[in-house]
């Protein structure tokens, strides 16, 4: 289905006059196709502060979504919130058809317990601005722990996969090296090797390139720019990186003050910027390079 | 810091239940072992019995091999003996540690050689005199101050050292002197020690204890003061049977050969002999 | 014989309150010396001389690894042999607080440590005088973070001070078996005893955290 | 004659007195690693009756003085009917005292884990279980080993207060043979000595082995 709507996508590129009805049929395709990840009116407080409110966003299977916004603009939470790491004060999010922060009992739907969130969970892997990777294990292990007592592997199954996903990132030649040992570049690489282990269907990625130096953050944009070709993977990241968020998403979100201020097509939203703020960022973004 | 309410998870938390009953478990049954027999049931299977003491050369001391030595010890163990048992295990502590000792039940019988004194005979039961033994001071060489009685440390506002928990401080409040100029050490060692390096103007204790050192130590001279005082071995007040017992072998064992042989060696003569007080007389004041 | 005897909680009172009095005095007097000659060995031990600062190290990690009622011991006992004779409360609070200064100046060496380097580079930078770099710039920033570990030995020399009774100090300890052996009932003068050494370290704790929580904020460092 | 006998006598009781004590801190290290480990993630729990329970166990043995702890299990507990060896007493008075300083090490170790670990293995769907055992002890005990050391020192020196229960270790011994003897400087200096050969020949170079075990990827020397 999303490999047509890329399809239409590319067609309405040279076929300008086609544009507005092809744009027309994909987003009807969209809604009629359950989303991979849906928010739906998504809130987050912290005491009477308030981060997000009424947040609608629904993500296609395999859609390549990012977001980007100034700080503070509650783009890192709607990561965190996905990844269960933030608890939500209003709506529901859905993942792959049932709801991840609910659960349905006795026709009602409650808040989830650890079970049913332990269990939807697993369809989403995380990789962090910080790496978080674990100092006290190689990168090997980094990487066959939590598909061994998680997924349920053999040791020698699992470290077969992991120099596997190790090899993919370009890193089979360090799989005994502890994370003290690896460049930041390096250990991002075995930070997204090792959220893949646990195969999950939705991939997010949380600033991943700001924490490294200039130089070291193309092998990363490489990495993942392979997945996003090569794997069926749903990608939602929090980027600064435009020209990367230009060439590789779907769609971009602009975030501003706990809302989506615009979102569409990376061609629309960095060509031809609708809301006032979008253009003001930009700019402020464009200058600073 | 909200993250880690969810951090032990429930299995470690069982597992830590589980290793605290154990070791309740272990606590008491290490805890379970007060035996159901009386002291003199023990005595009588010639079990073990447990004497506690201080180390006071030559009351009660331990030797070498930890066995129990001193007049009072030798007595203990030669009346045991009669009464069917020959294992004695010397328990030492503070004096002042005694009594509570006796009443946690730390050892069975009290062989400091306390003296009966009627405050005392409201907590443990004495056997009838086995000693009749007084006071002494210890002062430096030569008696600079010139003391020859507990009133002369009184009026001379000195300060005097003494074991905590012995019956002088008692008798020097009694007299009048302030709890600053009594200095309450843990046993006779520090006793000594006061007097010679002159943190005390005198030490007292009881006459044997105080002649041991003068004997070895010259710097150090000896004061006989005080009314004669006579001490019993202790039990807890509910061991009157024990007590019986006890009194019934010292009538024929108190002043015999053998005795004399047991105790001579520390210094122990027939004018030490009890000279017919009771200890109901000695408890009544 | 009853368990607990409550006419003996007040009987022990004069007692313990004598002995607490002595407590308190000795913890204060101590940890007033702990306080000073702790800065003094941390001083010592940031000396440019390597031998010096690792003789010093060496004293304090022997002060720190051997027990206090042995030091006490040494100090009362050996000095009269070789015609010293210290008065058992000098010999007491002194052995008190050179025991603690050795803890002191660790807390103190690593308050003077974990100030930033730069914060010095700046005061050169600035062109300060040394002297007013430590006093405005380096002990503001090194002291606030230490006062919960200088208050943990406080608290924990409070607790040490039952071991000057071995030296005929009449401590609060010593007060409650004083009392026990006078009446031969040691119950509840001890359990009282203990409950006043509780009261005590968790009112000086919560005076600590707030000195300390007022310091941060004088100088706005949380 | 009189006092090289004494002398002899006091020597052997000085040998035993160094037994005794690295017998008893080795028990009541024990003790208080176990205690100190169990309360510690006892005091972090989810459950709040056990949370409490670990917040009054370490502020009830901080709180008091040891040996006020030791005196009381000996010659008070006895009278509610439960008498303990004096060895049980040491052992596990002197052990239960430092766990509750050894809890809170543990509790501020692990809550000193980055939060990011935290954050990992939540993405990693690793079960609480599994991310304590693996991810959050392995770095705390590094983390906290180092306070660990100063502790069992503490705990070393604290021994000297058996004496106060009928049990002969070092200090006592020591006390015992200058009395003895009267040669107070000789054998207060070699117990003196006798502690920090301890603390400083066997204690820190058992923590610094294990520091060295278990900072595997924490420093770049532990290349695998």
């Amino acid at each position: 289905m999303s490999e047509t709507i890329v399809g239409l996508e590319n067609l309405t590129k040279r076929c300008s006059v086609l544009e507005e009805l092809k744009l027309g049929i994909a987003r009807t395709e969209k809604v009629m196709s359950e989303p991979m990840v849906r928010f739906e009116n998504v809130a987050k407080r912290y005491g009477t502060l308030s981060v997000l409110d009424e947040l609608n966003l629904d993500i296609a299977r395999n859609e390549k979504v990012c977001i980007i916004g100034p700080s503070g603009s509650g783009k890192t939470t709607v990561l965190r919130m996905l990844m269960t790491l933030e608890r939500i004060n209003e709506g529901v999010i859905w993942v792959d058809g049932e709801p991840l922060t609910h659960m349905r009992k006795n026709g009602q739907m409650v808040p989830a317990n650890e079970r049913h969130l332990r269990r939807v969970r697993g369809k989403i892997g995380m990789v962090f601005q910080h790496f978080n990777l674990f100092p006290h294990m190689t990168a090997l292990q980094n990487c066959v722990e939590a598909p061994i007592s998680v997924l349920g592997l053999s040791r020698q199954e699992a470290e077969t996969r992991a120099a596997e996903l190790l090899d993919m990132v370009g890193l089979s030649d360090k799989k005994n090296h502890f994370p003290i040992q690896l460049s930041g570049g390096q250990k991002q690489r075995v930070a997204i090797a090792r959220a893949l282990a646990m195969r999950p269907k939705v991939m997010l990625f949380d600033e991943v390139t700001s924490a490294l130096d200039p130089e070291l953050v193309g092998e990363v944009l490489n990495v993942i720019r392979k997945l996003g070709t090569e794997h069926d993977l749903t990608m939602l990241m929090v980027t600064h990186q435009m020209a990367f968020a230009k060439e590789f998403s779907d769609r971009v979100c602009f975030f501003y003050g706990g809302k989506i201020a615009e979102q569409g097509p990376p061609d629309q939203l960095f060509g031809d910027p609708q809301h006032e703020r979008t253009r003001q960022f930009l700019s402020a973004v464009l200058e600073a390079r | 810091m909200d993250k880690w309410k969810h951090g032990p998870q429930r299995r470690a938390i069982q597992s830590g239940i589980a290793a605290l009953v154990v070791a309740v478990m272990v606590l008491a049954s290490l805890a379970g072992s007060a035996s159901a027999q009386s002291l003199l049931e023990k005595i009588k299977n010639g079990e073990t019995i447990r004497v506690g003491f201080s180390n006071e050369v030559p009351w009660a001391y331990p030797g070498e091999n930890n066995q129990p030595l001193g007049f009072v010890n030798a007595m203990t163990t030669d009346m045991l003996k009669k009464l069917g048992t020959t294992k004695v295990e010397p328990v030492v502590t503070e004096w002042g540690s005694l009594i509570p000792g006796l009443q946690a039940g730390r050892f069975d019988i009290i062989t400091g050689g306390m003296y009966i004194l009627p405050e005392r005979c409201r907590n443990v039961l004495f056997t009838d005199p086995i000693v009749k033994a007084t006071d002494a001071l210890i002062v430096p060489a030569g008696n600079p101050e010139n003391l020859h009685s507990y009133q002369d440390v009184h009026d001379k506002s000195l300060t005097f050292a003494t074991g905590a928990g012995y019956s002088e401080i008692a008798l020097m409040r009694k007299l009048g002197v302030p709890d600053d100029k009594i200095m309450q050490v843990a046993g006779p060692a520090e006793i000594l020690q006061a007097v010679k390096s002159g943190r005390a103007a005198a030490g007292s204790g009881a006459y044997f204890t105080m002649k041991e050192f003068t004997d070895k130590d010259d710097s150090v001279a000896l004061v006989p003061v005080g009314n004669n005082y006579y001490s019993g071995l202790a039990f807890l007040p509910n061991q009157q049977a024990e007590v019986d017992a006890f009194n019934a072998v010292l009538k024929d064992y108190i002043g015999s050969d053998e005795m004399m042989v047991s105790v001579g060696k520390y210094g122990y003569t027939k004018a030490n002999l009890p000279d017919g007080k009771t200890t109901a007389e000695l408890c009544e004041h | 014989m009853s368990l607990w005897d409550w006419s003996y909680v007040w009987q022990a009172f004069p007692y313990l309150y004598r002995g607490a009095i002595v407590t308190v005095e000795a913890t204060l007097l101590g940890f007033a010396i702990a306080l000073v000659l702790g800065l003094v060995f941390a001083l010592i031990r940031q000396s440019p001389n390597r031998y010096i600062s690792t003789a010093m190290a060496e004293i304090v990690e022997f002060i720190r690894s051997t027990p206090l009622l042995l030091q006490v011991f040494f100090v009362y006992f050996v000095g009269p042999q070789f015609g010293i004779v210290i008065p058992a409360w000098t010999v007491g609070i002194g052995v008190l607080g050179i025991h603690y200064a050795a803890y002191c100046s660790e807390c103190y060496r690593g308050g003077i440590e974990n100030v930033e380097g730069g914060q010095w580079e700046a005061c050169t930078a600035l062109n300060l005088s040394p002297a007013r770099s430590w006093r405005a710039i380096i002990l503001p920033q090194a002291i606030p973070p230490i006062v919960p570990g200088l208050g943990n030995y406080f608290i924990g020399m409070f607790k040490d001070t039952p071991i000057l009774a071995a030296i005929a100090i009449l401590e609060m300890l010593q007060q409650a078996k004083n009392f026990g052996s006078d009446n031969y009932r040691y119950v509840e003068a001890i359990t009282m005893a203990g409950l006043f050494y509780l009261v005590f370290s968790l009112a000086a704790s919560a005076i600590i955290q707030s000195v300390s929580f007022w310091l941060n904020r004088r100088y706005h460092l949380q | 004659m009189m006092n090289e006998l004494a002398l002899g006598f006091s020597v052997a009781a000085l040998a035993k007195g160094v037994i005794i004590t690295l017998v008893v801190t080795l028990a009541s290290s024990l003790v208080a690693i176990v205690l100190g480990l169990i309360v510690g993630l006892i005091r972090i729990s989810l459950l709040w009756p056990l949370r409490w329970f670990g917040v009054a166990y370490i502020e009830f043995f901080r709180g008091t003085s040891m040996l006020v702890q030791v005196y009381w299990w000996f010659f008070v507990l006895p009278i509610f009917g439960v008498a303990l060896s004096p060895w049980t007493v040491a052992i596990f008075g002197i052990g239960m005292n430092v766990s509750g300083y050894g809890a809170e090490l543990v509790r501020a170790a692990i809550q000193g884990v980055d939060r990011g670990q935290y954050e990992a293995s939540i993405a990693l769907n690793l079960p609480r279980l599994t991310a304590m055992r693996r991810i959050f002890l392995p770095q705390a005990i590094r983390a906290m080993l180092p306070a660990w050391g100063n502790l069992l020192i503490d705990l070393l020196k604290s021994t000297s207060l058996i004496f106060f229960i009928t049990i002969t270790e070092l200090t006592t011994a020591s006390k015992l043979a200058a009395d003895a003897t009267g040669n107070y400087l000789l054998f207060f200096a070699v117990a003196l000595f006798g502690y920090y050969v301890i603390a400083r020949a066997l204690i820190t170079p058992l923590v610094r082995w294990l520091e060295r075990r278990f900072s595997r990827g924490f420093v770049r020397e532990a290349q695998a």
